[in-house]
């Protein structure tokens, strides 16, 4: 177990390690970051001197290595637009996100799995071809438009929700609806798939040979073994969530993580960009790193030898 | 004698499939008594496990299954409800599979699966249920049974397995039980084991067993009676001595000529064997479905076939009363 | 909303900073006209400088000012103003390390020096007649005290001025709410109507717009001409146009910066181009409002802009006969840098096309496409500049033509006569030579000149707004019906 | 089939046994040892799938090789086809030692017949190219000398040939394992090794395989590694048998002197278990207990001990001696010299 | 002995694996429908000049935003209504198909190529090249694509060229997690250890015996990925980091019509129905491809 979990650990350090550098460079040749801290109505001596200021005349590598001490120890720098400490900066935003991304899950699980259930139950059934419909529709929709369209009926034609901010709950429910939309389909053919092939399993016939209901073999004897599977999609698509959320946050106005790398690439503020490509992955490594712990739990063949 | 435990008339099951209708069994009886044991053999795909899936009701939605007669300790089964079906099984009738390897839930322990199996039917403590678990171990010849009950499946051996399996079956002490090729995923010396402790608690419980298998050899260690199915048919019924003695139809015949048996057949002589393939049961079947691997068919075998008995509980389909060259 | 006397309001772009000398966007201007004073005012309507936080000032030479104070103004967090917080703005800002944005706002200043207690003398770098301007607009006073121990980042989270509004709340980026200043000192400005002002930053026009339809947005401007168009069709809110002082302008590399050998450093090709681009079509099509073409390398109601210049008419037939001429009968390829309104670019790509200038749009965000220009990597770009709302032809026309990183024409005879434009102190001098750099910049086509913006003003029908071509929204000026 | 075949039976046991001539493959001192993962928080263990082999075919020899599931008899397979490397231990054939570098000159000499005929032809390959793929592989003729060479294997292991065009879906397990067939013989090999050729196919194909590779043997002088769990099938086709457990061979002997007299008290239990179709017997008791081995950790002293009727407390803690027979050896304390 | 039974099994034979996939392809509605809608968008494609009269980049600035047909105040010469600058939308909803399918098919071919190279590598080959490719694949997937793909496209502009590159390099990871899986399932059975014990050399293992076992996952994914390229590039253009206009990429339709939604909802529902459409029969053609070609479903 533990040396399970140091050598998981050294893997995803370097893998961070690795998205790290990967990004680093690719925003090194991003052009010069002094114009970009130095606005748009800046002339050419504002930007000199904050060349020098910034210290972006030293080499690559100098400036990795400065930056990567820097990341360890919790200082991502300032970002160069807002002028505050990027973690302050990533800090405040992160929860806004980090809301969406659960509640986006959240939504995407409890629609799915039920679903991917029910249609499994009965394959080519109303509610099977019902599901299979819902899930290529949720494959086809640019994300981008299923929130415009949601706007223009939930906000401007019925005028139930608030189309934009994140004050109250309210604000909420149509992100979440169309992030939550994105990751349905791919869990909700999973949990299919898999309660198919569970069911067609022998101890499923076992369970029923045994006496065992209709619910009783597809809840405590199926669903738990489908589901290990589902878990590992579910922190895959919750750790692409974070990173994709820049559509929806964009759409809907809240000011999360994603919005802020978004707009931190069009103001070339590299260390916020920097920190956040990290931050996602490092997110990502979490979230399989803890569904595999999920897994362990839910699959005694990988809990005990 | 007692009545029969079990009673089955002209069951058959069609599967309906995009090229047409499977005839997968068709018109299958025997009956069996309390403390008999019954086996079924036949070749693969002859429709040995469905019709043993068909006594537990187990069959999936899409299988039709009809009987004239389909009896269990005077209930008949064709007419019980879903749930009357549930409360039957696991209870009064219990089923073994082929697979140990994965005929239990590897996400629960031995303990959990077994405990159910008792906990669904009767009303008993947990204690109670684990203190029967660990009795029916003991008895299936697991040693240490306490510490298995908080095993995974996957830790054990596939002997242990399907011993647990077993101690499943018989945690309500039922009346019937179905082993469906219960050792052919098994070892030689294992599946010995295994059969013998099947032959031992079947006496001493005074069960039915049936007993679905594909080595003649199993058969005739074990039965009391052997049903011989052929492409969805019993072709030959009877007594097993008279089945191993006296066979009548050509290919219990030819079964029995294909196994080498140490010390009778003669090592590197050919042995008997069964040309060509198993029809297809897709659509209409008629004659004898035998008739295309068989040494003695004739034109008339593509039409009806006669049943023919030999004695009170010897019956076999063929057209000749006498096969030619036959022993007896 | 009038019930709860709040004005809603959203912005576009997320502010970096709302201390106004560390951020260099619309919207913080936008803010701090709010929030603090100037020492000057310009009154939009008479253009006149009155005095805000000063009373009176005078020239003591070139190089000094001298103002006297206005006196009893008390800060919002009740500091007292007096001549302590004038100099230590003014020498706060004025060091470079300081890092203040937007350099050329406060690099004219040398420094500042107390006379009294309400008289202080602000010193000049050289001679620079456009201080009054700077006065009156970006350079702000700061509660001395206050501003010591807060710094720029205090500032930014908890901001103190002197103006109509006091700021109630900040959320970085997100989210300001200000609320009506009751101790304003009675200046120019006037004293505040609505209560609470609250801005939202929502990026995107279309949930803007939601917004405004749901109810949850009372203003937003820099709507679209065709959304404005739209919406002032729908008549449920006010829809106001107003010029502003952006122009746009295509940027042709005259000098050969990018490429001795490139089309553009051949004049006829830029004529012909001037020529090629129907921009009253674009006007009308596209910008609308209160937009117009322009001629001349600066706004028209800039001091010292000449408008009577030479004028390239819409003439696609000229224009491929003068690239015939300079040697490009089949046309060229080039590529066509843009960072914005990518529609008018689109636009101009077209009628480029039809005289044979094969386009390739390139668009970038704009700090890239700086980098790209200082270094001098574009042939043709299209730029618009604002002048910073400045009033006088220096704001543009010097920005651009005097050899720096962004001049493409590199004209010693233009850059000789706007540094005396630049640097006289007579109005007619400065006039005359003004005149001569955008005539000779028109002849020979450096730039193409192409139009005006406008600004679209959406509103609640329960208030009453007047826009200003400096694009600066004056909340203090709003009020409600 | 020839009614000739059934004259063989004097000539097969022992036939080549000569004990002093080359034999055409043997195996000294072979260990495989796997790393094995056990569940993901565990840390790879040590498998000795074999454990120190040593075992000789001669030529013309058909050496059953019986054991129980896992006991290591595909891992040897996979050893002598070169899928493998051993771990230690030497592959000899005409007494030389085979490097890997040789394993595809020797794929010309050893070939295999694998035990499930499902997954041992290629389903995208129409039955010609599976044949006729050594040859190719090999360059061996040209295209008409190779759809001759296909043509003659077809009628060698009794397949119509209208199957040559068809796919492996369409062909019955019994033809597939005909064609598996086919295809280790179209190179003329001298060596075939079986792996469980058998035992997935229902009883009345099996005779047919069975006889089919019997009367092969005859034909073409073949040798065979005839591996099985089924004693009753080796005891039909072998002259030799080795027997298995837990990756050593604890015996070694001639068919018929096998069966005739077990030594080990494992092959006693194997021979046991075989089941003949004889309504008089009941199921036997083998005298074995329920302890099944784990390979991962084997049981110490004799691997065997634990299910083990005879078990003495030597055999606890003793690896037990080879002991070498009149034409064979066993490996147990049982039939040691005397004990001191 | 004269055997003279008809033989039943002989003519019972089932069909050969083609017959079966035929067969099974026209069977499954979702297929069929896929491939056909497929068909009409690549040759409404391909034909686009045949179709529709008008350039899709002239411009007319007096006849902007003209309605559709179905709404009043359509011009007749303009079916599906113009655009911003006056640009005919059916042209540009034509010739921008050939965009999408491009970059879709780019991108495909791109990271199929990378994906399928390392699955292949890792599944076959297993150890160090298996920890490495993983090792890759992990670092992949741990970097937010829309991100990385912004930050790139902000940095070296949005040439059709570049679109396709960044997602064909960012895609690839599908490709390499189903072949590496699909190949460790082929890799160790029979016919590849015969084909080893023949003697076969790697390469020919891999090419002749393994590829095609699992050349229809290949499939699937790249139908999939493509699907997922063309939706990812809309969603760049929506951002406004996608391929750069006047090229009528649908994505960039949607992004140009975006402003207008809320008055003119035709001008994004048009191009937005178009992708729709296009991906929706893209992602039934995969899913279809999926089942037929499903193991389970082999014969
Ligand atoms: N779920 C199913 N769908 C379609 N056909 C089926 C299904 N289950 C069984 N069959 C078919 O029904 C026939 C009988 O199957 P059954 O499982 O009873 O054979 P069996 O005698 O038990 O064979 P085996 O010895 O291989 O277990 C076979 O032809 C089989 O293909
Ligand atoms: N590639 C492998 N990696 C790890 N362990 C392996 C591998 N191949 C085989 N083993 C292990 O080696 C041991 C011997 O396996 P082998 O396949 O040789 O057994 P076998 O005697 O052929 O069994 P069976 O009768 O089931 O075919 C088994 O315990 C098996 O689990
Ligand atoms: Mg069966
Ligand atoms: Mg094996
Ligand atoms: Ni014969």
């Amino acid at each position: 177990m533990l040396m399970f979990t140091l050598k998981r650990l050294g893997l995803a350090i370097l893998v961070t390690f690795t998205v790290s550098l990967l990004s680093f460079s690719l925003l090194f040749m991003s052009g010069d970051p002094a114009s970009a801290i130095a606005g748009e109505n800046a002339s050419a001596t504002d930007i000199e001197a904050i060349r020098v200021l910034y210290g972006f005349d030293r080499p690559f590598l100098v400036q990795y290595a400065d930056w990567l001490f820097g990341a360890l120890s919790g200082d991502f720098g300032q970002s160069y637009y807002f002028r505050v400490p990027v973690a302050q900066l990533i800090g405040e935003r992160l929860s806004t996100t980090m809301l969406l991304g659960v509640c986006g899950i959240s939504f995407a699980l409890v629609t799915a799995i039920p679903l991917g259930v029910a249609a499994a139950m009965r394959p080519n059934s109303l509610i099977d071809r019902t599901a299979l419909f819902l899930s290529v529709m949720g494959q086809a929709m640019p994300s981008f438009w299923f929130g415009l369209v949601l706007i223009v009926v939930f906000s401007i034609q019925l005028g139930w929700l608030p189309p934009s901010g994140s004050a109250t709950w309210k604000h909420f429910i149509m992100p979440t609806v169309v992030l939550g939309y994105y990751a349905m389909p791919a869990i909700m053919r999973l949990t299919r798939a898999g309660m198919l092939e569970v069911l067609n399993a022998d101890y499923i016939r076992t369970a029923r040979a045994k006496g065992a209901s209709e619910t009783r073999v597809m809840f405590k004897h199926a669903l738990r073994n489908a589901v290990v599977p589902v878990v590992s999609l579910a922190a895959v698509q919750m750790g692409f969530m974070l990173g994709g959320s820049i559509v929806v946050e964009s759409i809907f106005a809240l000011h999360g993580a994603g919005y802020l790398a978004w707009e931190s690439i069009a103001r070339n503020d590299l260390p916020t960009v920097q920190a956040l490509i990290l931050i996602f992955s490092l997110f990502y490594i979490v979230f399989t790193f803890l569904s595999d712990l999920v897994n362990a739990w839910l699959d005694p063949r990988i809990r005990v030898g | 004698m007692s009545e029969p435990v079990l009673k089955v008339d002209n069951l058959t099951i069609d599967i309906p499939m995009s090229q047409g209708t499977l005839h997968a069994v068709r018109g299958i009886d025997f009956e069996l008594k309390r403390g008999e044991t019954l086996c079924i053999v036949g070749e693969s795909g002859s429709g040995k496990s469905l019709t043993s899936l068909a006594i537990m009701g187990l069959l999936s939605k899409k299988m039709r299954c009809n009987a004239a007669r389909l009896d269990f300790s005077g209930i008949d089964l064709r007419t019980q409800s879903p749930r009357a079906m549930r409360a039957l099984r696991g209870d009064r009738m219990a089923m073994i599979f082929q697979e140990p390897m994965t005929s239990l839930n590897p996400a629960y322990t031995i303990g959990d699966q077994l405990m159910e199996a008792l906990q669904l039917h009767r009303p008993v403590s947990r204690a109670e249920a684990r203190a029967r678990a660990i009795e029916l171990l003991g008895k299936v010849g697991i040693t240490a049974a306490e510490s298995r009950l908080s095993q995974y499946p996957h830790q054990l051996s596939g002997g242990l397995r399907q011993r647990v399996m077993i101690a499943m079956a018989l945690m309500c002490d039922p009346e019937l039980i179905i082993a469906d090729e219960p050792t052919t995923a098994l070892d030689v010396t294992i599946q010995a084991q295994i059969l013998r402790l099947l032959a031992d608690l079947q006496r001493e419980m005074n069960m039915a067993m049936i007993l679905v298998t594909h080595d003649l050899g199993v058969v005739a260690r074990i039965a009391d009676k052997v049903v011989v199915m052929y492409a969805g048919e019993v072709v030959e019924k009877g007594s097993a001595r008279e089945i191993f003695e006296n066979p009548r139809h050509p290919y219990t015949r030819g079964l029995l000529r294909c196994i080498p048996v140490p010390g009778k057949t003669k090592p590197g002589e050919h042995l008997g064997s069964i040309p060509g393939i198993v029809p297809s049961l897709i659509g209409k079947v008629e004659g004898c479905a035998f008739r295309s691997r068989c040494d003695v068919a004739e034109a008339v075998c593509a039409s009806e076939v006669p049943v023919r008995r030999t004695g009170e509980d010897h019956m076999y389909r063929c057209i000749h009363d006498v096969q030619p060259g036959a022993p007896s | 909303d009038k019930a709860n006397d709040t004005l809603n309001a959203a912005f576009t772009k997320e502010l970096e900073s709302v201390d106004s000398y560390f951020n260099s966007a619309r919207e913080g201007v936008i803010l701090q006209r709010s929030i603090w004073d100037g020492l000057l005012y310009l009154n939009q309507e008479t253009g006149e400088y009155e005095g805000n936080l000063a009373t009176s000032w005078t020239w003591v030479d070139d190089t000094t000012l001298e103002l006297k104070l206005r006196e009893g103004v008390k800060f919002h967090n009740g500091e007292e103003f007096d001549a302590d917080d004038v100099v230590y703005t003014v020498e706060f800002v004025a060091k470079p390390e300081n890092g203040v944005v937007v350099q050329r706002n406060v690099n004219w200043m040398k420094g500042a020096e107390k006379v009294d207690k309400y008289t202080v003398r602000i010193f000049t770098n050289g001679p620079f007649p456009a201080a009054l301007e700077y006065l009156a607009g970006p350079v702000s006073i700061y509660p001395n005290e206050y501003y010591a121990e807060a710094g720029p980042a205090g500032m930014a989270l908890k901001p103190v001025g002197t103006g109509p509004y006091r700021v109630e709340s900040v959320e970085p980026g997100k989210h300001f709410v200000l609320k009506k200043y009751e101790g304003y000192h009675g200046g120019p400005k006037g004293m505040a109507d609505i209560g609470t002002v609250d801005i939202r930053t929502i990026p995107d026009v279309n949930t803007q717009l939601a917004e405004l339809f749901s109810g949850g947005l009372d203003f937003i401007w820099g709507v679209p001409a065709d959304q404005a168009e739209k919406l002032a069709m729908m008549d449920r809110s006010n829809v106001v146009n107003e010029s502003t002082m952006r122009i746009g302008y295509l940027e042709l590399d005259a000098a050969g910066r990018s490429g001795a050998d490139n089309p553009m450093t051949k004049t006829k090709v830029r004529q012909a181009i001037a020529h090629a681009i129907d921009r009253q079509a674009i006007v009308d099509n596209l910008l609308k409002g209160a937009s117009k073409v322009v001629h001349s390398a600066c706004f028209p109601s800039q001091f010292g802009c000449d408008v009577d210049v030479t004028k390239y008419d819409f003439d696609p037939e000229k224009a491929k006969a003068l690239l015939a001429e300079a040697g490009y009968p089949d046309g060229f390829e080039v590529d066509f840098y843009a960072y914005r309104d990518r529609p008018y670019a689109e636009a101009m790509l077209s009628y480029l096309s039809n005289v044979g200038i094969r386009a390739n749009l390139k668009f970038l965000q704009y700090s890239a496409l700086r980098d790209m220009r200082h270094k001098g990597e574009t042939s043709m770009s299209f730029q618009t500049w604002g002048s910073y709302s400045v009033n006088d032809a220096s704001a543009i026309t010097s920005q651009f033509f005097k050899h720096g990183k962004e001049d493409f024409a590199r004209d010693d005879e233009v850059l000789a006569w706007l540094d005396i434009a630049d640097t006289s102190v007579d109005p007619e001098v400065r006039k005359a030579n003004y005149s001569k750099a955008l005539n000779k910049i028109a002849d020979e086509a450096y730039w193409v000149p192409l139009f005006s913006y406008n600004a679209n003003y959406v509103f609640t029908k329960e208030a009453t707004f007047t826009p200003t071509p400096d694009e600066v929204v004056r909340f203090f000026h709003v009020r409600w019906k | 089939m020839s009614p000739t075949t059934t004259t063989q039976a004097a000539a097969a046991p022992g036939a080549a046994s000569d004990a002093n001539a080359v034999p055409v493959l043997e195996l000294a001192g072979v260990t495989k040892t796997y790393r094995v993962k056990q569940g993901m928080f565990s840390a790879p263990k040590p498998l000795h799938a074999l454990g120190g082999v040593n075992l000789k075919i001669h030529r013309k020899d058909v050496l059953g090789l019986v054991g129980e599931s896992g006991c290591g008899k595909s891992t040897l397979a996979k050893i002598l086809l070169g899928l493998e490397a051993p771990t230690s231990g030497k592959v000899l054939i005409d007494g030389r030692e085979v490097t890997a570098r040789e394993r595809t000159v020797l794929a010309r000499r050893i070939q295999p017949i694998f035990q499930d005929p499902y997954s041992s032809l290629n389903p995208r390959k129409s039955i010609e190219d599976i044949i006729a793929l050594p040859l190719v592989v090999h360059k061996i003729g040209d295209s008409a000398s190779r759809a001759k060479a296909v043509t003659r294997m077809l009628d060698l292991v009794g397949l119509p040939q209208r199957v040559l065009r068809g796919y492996p879906n369409q062909l019955s397990g019994g033809q597939r394992q005909r064609v598996a067939i086919a295809r280790a013989l179209v190179m003329n090999p001298e060596i075939v090794i079986c792996d469980e050729p058998t035992s997935a196919l229902d009883v009345s194909v099996q005779s047919q395989i069975l006889n089919l590779l019997g009367d092969l043997r005859e034909e073409l002088g073949l040798t065979y590694l005839f591996i099985s769990h089924n004693l009753a099938v080796v005891e039909h086709l072998a002259t030799r048998v080795a027997v298995m457990y837990l990756g050593k061979i604890v015996e070694e002997a001639p068919a018929s002197e096998l069966f005739a007299g077990p030594r080990h008290p494992y092959t006693q239990a194997l021979l046991e278990s075989v089941l003949t179709p004889d309504p008089n017997l009941s199921v036997p008791d083998t005298h074995l207990g329920a302890t099944y081995p784990n390979p991962i950790d084997p049981p110490s002293g004799c691997h065997f001990h634990p299910r083990c009727a005879k078990v003495m407390d030597i055999c606890k803690t003793t690896p037990p001696p080879h002991v070498a027979g009149p034409q064979g050896h066993v490996d147990c304390h049982l039939h040691a010299a005397p004990a001191r | 002995m004269a055997r003279t039974i008809e033989t039943v099994a002989e003519d019972l034979r089932t069909p050969s694996p083609a017959a079966i996939l035929r067969k099974r392809i026209f069977g499954h509605y979702g297929l069929v429908f896929g491939i056909a809608v497929l068909t009409i968008i690549v040759a409404l494609a391909l034909f686009a000049p045949l179709l529709t009269p008008h350039d899709p980049y002239a411009q007319d600035l007096m006849a902007r935003m003209k309605p559709p047909f179905w709404m009043p105040g359509a011009d007749p010469n303009h079916l599906l209504g113009t655009d911003f600058l006056g640009r005919d939308y059916l042209a540009r909803l034509l010739y921008g198909a050939r965009i999408s399918l491009a970059i879709g098919l780019f991108a495909a071919l791109i990271s199929g190529l990378i994906g399928t190279a390392m699955g292949v590598a890792a599944g076959y080959f297993g150890g160090r090249v298996d920890l490495v490719v993983t090792f890759l694949i992990n670092v992949r997937l741990a970097m937010p694509v829309v991100l990385v793909a912004l930050a790139v496209v902000a940095i070296l502009g949005g040439s059709l060229q570049v679109v396709v590159c960044v997602l064909g390099l960012l895609l690839w990871d599908r490709f390499a997690v189903v072949m590496r899986s699909s190949v460790l399932q082929v890799r160790d059975l029979e016919y590849v250890n015969a084909a080893k014990a023949i003697g076969c050399s790697t390469r020919r293992i891999i090419l002749r015996e393994i590829m095609p076992n699992v050349v229809n996952n290949l499939i699937v994914v790249a139908t999939l990925e493509m699907a997922h390229a063309i939706l990812l590039e809309a969603a760049l253009s929506f951002l406004g980091l996608g391929v750069q206009p006047p090229t009528p990429s649908w994505g960039l339709m949607i992004s140009e019509g975006k402003q207008m939604m809320l008055f003119e909802p035709w001008l994004i529902a048009i191009p937005g129905v178009a992708l729709f459409i296009l991906v929706l029969a893209i992602n039934l053609l995969g899913d279809g491809l999926r089942d037929v070609t499903a193991p389970e479903n082999r014969g």
